[in-house]
Formats: C-alpha cells, sequence, structure tokens
C-alpha cells in the first residue's frame, strides 16, 4: 500500500520534471535571442532536474542516497546560474543586441 | 518502475537530440555553448534515473562528477574565446 | 530487455555515430568544439547502460569536461593567430577548416582500415580462453580485499595505470617541446571581475579536492581511481589558471617537475621494491596490498592532476618563481 | 585577535567539508584516514585562495526563512518560462533593467546575482560594482520590486545590515 503510493508520487514528480526539461528544450528553441534563452537554461531544466531528483530520492529509500543526489542538483544549480551570468555578460559584452518586440 | 525511468531517460534523451537543433542554427557562439551546458544538466538527470532503473548506485557519482564539472567548459569559454565587438 | 531499454539503447546507437560524423564535418572548430562536449555526455550515458559505470564516470570527467575545456582552449589560441586584422574577422570566432581531398583521402584510408579491422575482430570474436572468473577468484582468495571488484581492481588495474601516467607525462614533455606561447584567461573586464565567477570558483574549489579524493577512495571497492580523482582535480587546475588564480608556470620548476615525475616514480620503486621482496614486479607482499596500493594512487592522482594542468598551460616551468 | 578569528573560519569549513565527505563516503567513518587529507587539503585551498574575510556569517534564522522563499520561487520560476516557451504566442517582452544594490560584500552580491537567475522572469546578467544589469521578461517595475525584496533576503541571510535600508 505505501510502497505504491510512494510509486505513484515517484512517477507524478519524475513526469512533473521531464515536462520541464521538455519546456526548456521548447525554449531553447523558439525563444528569439540568446538572453531568452539562457532564461530557459537556468530556470525550466533546473526546476526539472529538482523533481526528478525528488522523484528519485522518495525511490531510494535512504537518507544519504537521496541527499547525495541533493547534492548533485545543488552542483548543477550552482553551475547552470554561473554559466548563465558568464554567458550573458559575454554576450553583452560581445555586442550581441537584446530582442525586442517590434 | 524500472521500466518508466528508462523510458523518462529516453525522452530526455530525444530532449537533447532536439536542442542539437540549436547547436546547428547558432547564431552566435554564445548559443552553442549555452546548448551544450543544457545537455550537461539534461545527462546528470539521465544518470541518475539510470542509476535507479539499472540499480547502480555509482552513476550517482557520475552524475556529480558530471554537474560539477559542467561550468568547466563555460570558464573555458568566456576565458578563452574571443568576442566579436560589434558595432552599436 | 525491456523495449524500452532496447529504445533507449537503439537512440544511443544511433546519435553517437551521427554525432560523431557531425563533430568531424563542423564547418568550423568552435562548433566541433561544442559538439565533442556533446558527444562526450551522450558517450557517458551509453557507457551507464552498457554497465560499464567506472568508464561512464571517467567519461563523465574527462570527454565532458577536461576535454571540452582544452579544445575550447586550442581554439581560442588558434583564433587569436589567425583572426590578427580586425576587418578580416570573420563572423563565427574561429577560421574555417579547409578540407583538400588529399587530407581527406589520407584520413578515410587508415580510417577504414581499421574500421574493417575491428569489425572483423569483433565478428571472429573465439570463445574466451581464459578462464576470467576463476583468475579473479583466486586473485581474491590470495590477495587481502575480499571484493572481487576491490581484488580485480587493485591488482590488475596497476599496469594499465601505470602506462597511463607514463603517456601523459610523454605527452606533456611534447607539449613543452613545441615552444607555445603560455595559455591564460582573457576574458573581458567585466567577466574577469564578476564577484560571480570569483564566487563560482570558491565554492567549487573545496568542493573539487574532497570529490576528487572521494573518487581516489571509491576506487577501492566501487567505481572510481587514479584517473578519475586526477581528472577531477586537473580541471580545477585549468579552472584556477584560466581566471588567474594561479600562474601559468605553475610555481617553482624544480618543484613541479618533481611533482611530474612522483607518480610515475613513487609506482615504479614501489614495483621493484615488490620484485625484490617477493619475486614479481608490482606483487605486493600479502597483507601490504591495500596500504601500498592506496599509497600508489594517492600520488598517481597528484601527477595526473599536475600533469594535467601542466598539459593545459603549454608551457615548461620556469627554474625561478615567476614575479618573485 | 586575528589568528583567533582565522582558526576559527578553518574550523567551520573544516566542519563543512567533513559533512561533505561523510554524505559522499555515505557515512562511512572507516574512511576517516583518508577524509582527514581530502579535509585538509580543502580547508587550506579556501583559505589559501581566499585569505581575506568573509565579513559575513551564515545566519541559521536567515536560512531557515531564506529556504521556503527559495523553493517556491524557484518553482514559480520554471513555471513561469515553461509558459511562456510553451504557449503559442510566446509572451516576450524583454528589457534590460539597471539595479542597484546597497550590498557591498562580494560574496552576498554574486549570491544575489547568482539567484535573480532563478526568480521568475528575470536574469542576472553583468555586475557593474555595486548595479546588477537584469534581463527581465516581466518590466522593470516588477523586476526591481522583486531584485529588492531579494536584497532584503539576502542581507538577512548574510547577517549584513542594510545600510540605508529605509
Amino acid at each position: 500500500m505505501i510502497s505504491s503510493l510512494v510509486n505513484i508520487a515517484s512517477i507524478l514528480f519524475v513526469v512533473a520534471g521531464a515536462f520541464f526539461f521538455l519546456a526548456g528544450t521548447v525554449g531553447l528553441l523558439r525563444f528569439p535571442d540568446v538572453y531568452t534563452r539562457l532564461h530557459s537554461l537556468t530556470k525550466a531544466d533546473n526546476t526539472g532536474l529538482g523533481l526528478v531528483v525528488v522523484g528519485l530520492a522518495i525511490q531510494s529509500g535512504s537518507v544519504l542516497a537521496a541527499l547525495k543526489m541533493i547534492l548533485a542538483w545543488l552542483f548543477v544549480l550552482v553551475s547552470g546560474a554561473t554559466a548563465a551570468h558568464l554567458i550573458s555578460t559575454t554576450a553583452l559584452k560581445g555586442g550581441i543586441r537584446v530582442w525586442r518586440k517590434e | 518502475m524500472n521500466t518508466f525511468f528508462t523510458i523518462v531517460a529516453g525522452f530526455l534523451l530525444v530532449n537533447i537530440a532536439a536542442g542539437l537543433v540549436r547547436v546547428y542554427r547558432g547564431p552566435s557562439p554564445a548559443d552553442r555553448m549555452l546548448s551544450a551546458q543544457l545537455f550537461g544538466t539534461t545527462g546528470v538527470a539521465i544518470l541518475l534515473l539510470l542509476s535507479q532503473s539499472l540499480s547502480t548506485p555509482a552513476l550517482v557519482d557520475a552524475a556529480l562528477v558530471l554537474g560539477l564539472l559542467a561550468a568547466v567548459a563555460v570558464v573555458a569559454f568566456v576565458t578563452r574565446i574571443p568576442q566579436n565587438e560589434r558595432d552599436e | 530487455m525491456s523495449f524500452a531499454g532496447l529504445a533507449l539503447d537503439g537512440l544511443l546507437a544511433l546519435s553517437l555515430p551521427i554525432l560523431a560524423w557531425r563533430t568531424l564535418a563542423a564547418r568550423d572548430l568552435y562548433r566541433a568544439a561544442i559538439l565533442f562536449i556533446t558527444f562526450g555526455v551522450i558517450l557517458a550515458l551509453a557507457w551507464a547502460r552498457l554497465g560499464a559505470p567506472d568508464i561512464a564516470l571517467a567519461e563523465a570527467a574527462i570527454g565532458a569536461g577536461i576535454t571540452g575545456a582544452l579544445l575550447l582552449n586550442t581554439v581560442g589560441g588558434l583564433s587569436r593567430r589567425n583572426g590578427g586584422d580586425d576587418d578580416e574577422r570573420p563572423d563565427e570566432p574561429t577560421d574555417r577548416v579547409g578540407r583538400p581531398w588529399t587530407t581527406r583521402l589520407a584520413v578515410a584510408i587508415p580510417v577504414t582500415i581499421l574500421a574493417v579491422g575491428l569489425g572483423w575482430a569483433v565478428l571472429s570474436l573465439p570463445a574466451p580462453t581464459v578462464d576470467m572468473p576463476s583468475l579473479v577468484g583466486e586473485a581474491i582468495a590470495e590477495g587481502e580485499v575480499s571484493h572481487p571488484i576491490t581484488a580485480v581492481l587493485l591488482d590488475y588495474r596497476s599496469y594499465d595505470t601505470f602506462l597511463e601516467i607514463g603517456v601523459l607525462l610523454l605527452a606533456a614533455l611534447c607539449v613543452w617541446s613545441l615552444g607555445l606561447s603560455a595559455v591564460r584567461g582573457e576574458a573581458p573586464e567585466a567577466v574577469a571581475k564578476s564577484p560571480v565567477l570569483a564566487g563560482f570558483v570558491r565554492l567549487l574549489a573545496p568542493a573539487m579536492v574532497v570529490s576528487g579524493v572521494y573518487l581516489l577512495w571509491a576506487g577501492t571497492s566501487q567505481p572510481g581511481g587514479a584517473f578519475q580523482a586526477g581528472a577531477v582535480l586537473g580541471a580545477l587546475g585549468v579552472v584556477m589558471v584560466l581566471t588567474g588564480l594561479l600562474a601559468p608556470s605553475l610555481g617553482r620548476g624544480s618543484i613541479i617537475r618533481a611533482g611530474l615525475a612522483l607518480g610515475f616514480s613513487v609506482f615504479l620503486l614501489v614495483g621493484v621494491a615488490a620484485m625484490l621482496a617477493t619475486g614479481g614486479f608490482l606483487e605486493y607482499p600479502a597483507g601490504f596490498e591495500y596500504g601500498l596500493i592506496l599509497a600508489i594512487e594517492f600520488f598517481l592522482t597528484f601527477s595526473i592532476a599536475l600533469t594535467l594542468t601542466a598539459l593545459f598551460t603549454t608551457v615548461p616551468p620556469r627554474e625561478k618563481k615567476e614575479g618573485a | 585577535m586575528l589568528p583567533q578569528y582565522f582558526t576559527r573560519r578553518a574550523a567551520l569549513h573544516a566542519l563543512v567539508f567533513s559533512g561533505l565527505w561523510l554524505l559522499l563516503t555515505g557515512g562511512d567513518f572507516g574512511t576517516w584516514y583518508l577524509g582527514a587529507v581530502a579535509v585538509a587539503a580543502a580547508t587550506v585551498v579556501s583559505i589559501r585562495l581566499f585569505p581575506e574575510g568573509p565579513g559575513w556569517r551564515w545566519t541559521v534564522g536567515g536560512t531557515v526563512r531564506f529556504a521556503p522563499f527559495f523553493v517556491r520561487q524557484s518553482i514559480s520560476g520554471g513555471f513561469d518560462v515553461a509558459l511562456r516557451a510553451i504557449r503559442p504566442s510566446m509572451p516576450l517582452d524583454p528589457e534590460l533593467v539597471e539595479y542597484e544594490t546597497s550590498l557591498e560584500n562580494p560574496t552576498a552580491l554574486a549570491f544575489m546575482a547568482n539567484v535573480v537567475s532563478l526568480l521568475p522572469g528575470t536574469l542576472g546578467t553583468e555586475v557593474k560594482g555595486r548595479r546588477i544589469v537584469i534581463h527581465s521578461l516581466v518590466g522593470a517595475r516588477r523586476a526591481t520590486d522583486g531584485a529588492r525584496d531579494l536584497e532584503t533576503r539576502v542581507a538577512d541571510l548574510f547577517g549584513l545590515s542594510r545600510e540605508g535600508s529605509a
């Protein structure tokens, strides 16, 4: 009973995570300039990974294993935000203009 | 349950494949770099899913290393690739 | 195997050769570098599916991490040399690569021969004549460590790692002999002075050190080991050179040279000493295996990390400390 | 006074890195001999790379107040950008906003610039002195309001008193 509840919760979290990854990819392809694409890189994918980690963590059955996966998420969070900052600063300095609505 | 995780892993791999269109189109070097960074994040998620579905805890270590080193290439990109100063 | 697993494997098997082809056929070197990083990520996933988590780990560290930085670094260096004239700068940051048919042919012939040879080798693979499982079982009975992976890795991996550190050392010497100019970060001021970059390194450096030593320890009972640990610490060295925290000459020449040779030397010394004691090269006396191997791997990790950083900066260390 | 402070800081760092080591090894205390090497090396690296004092304290109360805010905001940030990407009309009206913070501490400033990127509709780009250039999808007004709110919370988290925070 409990294990099937855990399974359902796990499936919900992982599916929600996969949805955010999909949205991130759609943003990567549809958004008009490098800055808007960076929005989808930092937010959609990190939320997606966070949800996948939660879904897997409640499956793992060990607190330490769950914490280790959360640690992996934190590493990605830090490097994702830093990468977005560095890439957007370089793009601004490189003279890539901000896309504006017509 | 393991089949479900494998399916999601496959779905995320398709996401990477679709994202390659952005690498192909660019147009700026920054666009290509950010796509590669995105694939790294997706790769971490796939490795975590595979670690569960294949019951291989060591793959969590691989995901950890991938996450830890994901930004190294970005640091190399911003410090080594010259950016064109375009006219405003 | 489930259908889902088969589909995932098929997707991996399909995307790897396509990515490899696109990487080689890319219009310019920068795109090729980006595609290579992606290739590294997918390759790590493929190794994970093939049940080789240790290679997946190495590929994540080397392929997606440090090789990507190495290639981007090279692309940056090349476009600096070629794009001196500001008006002539192409839209892309790198030169277009011309590929005359002679070059293509010169590459295509050996590659085709290799591919055919490999295909033939795989198809004509004989039934294994060496009974690996029973050999491993014997080794476990002889050795001190009980975990089968531990025993195999520690007893048989020695030669492998020994040759790897030798090759790396030779590569560093070859790069030094080319007389290239020193690599240093040349970020625009807004990036170099950004507190975000400094904060990132501040956070990352100790995490990489702890993770690196963890991988070294992990190698004794699960995937991991000196090479993976060295790759993580080498990546840290690369980031520190690029952000200007470490001079490209790395430090005092004699100390750096000694550090590069340390892993190889300790390995050789222990191996020879073991030969004098037990009669076989790298055959450790009973009861000392675990400690000896861990000590060797420790020094190897240090040397591998230092060698990777030295390979990246491309200049031999000076005898006197720079700026002292 | 200074040496005492230095060792306290080193001890604190060592404690954090020991926690990281135990987490990675799965709580294996039998690995203390290598763990000690790892923790010592990491502590030396972190103190040697940045010898100047931090100028801030990590406050427990601030962390407890910050964590739920962070989780809530990053989920809503993810939702916001996901909806923008998937809706056929793709509502985007980007503009660049400069926000001047009163945070002087570089670590707090870097932390803030990074977290701005995880809030709904805002992306922290260039940091010029104490000004953060924000690329906003939600207009200048909401970006500034969000940044001001975040600034207060970051100051709370780092135990900094904002100058002129009236």
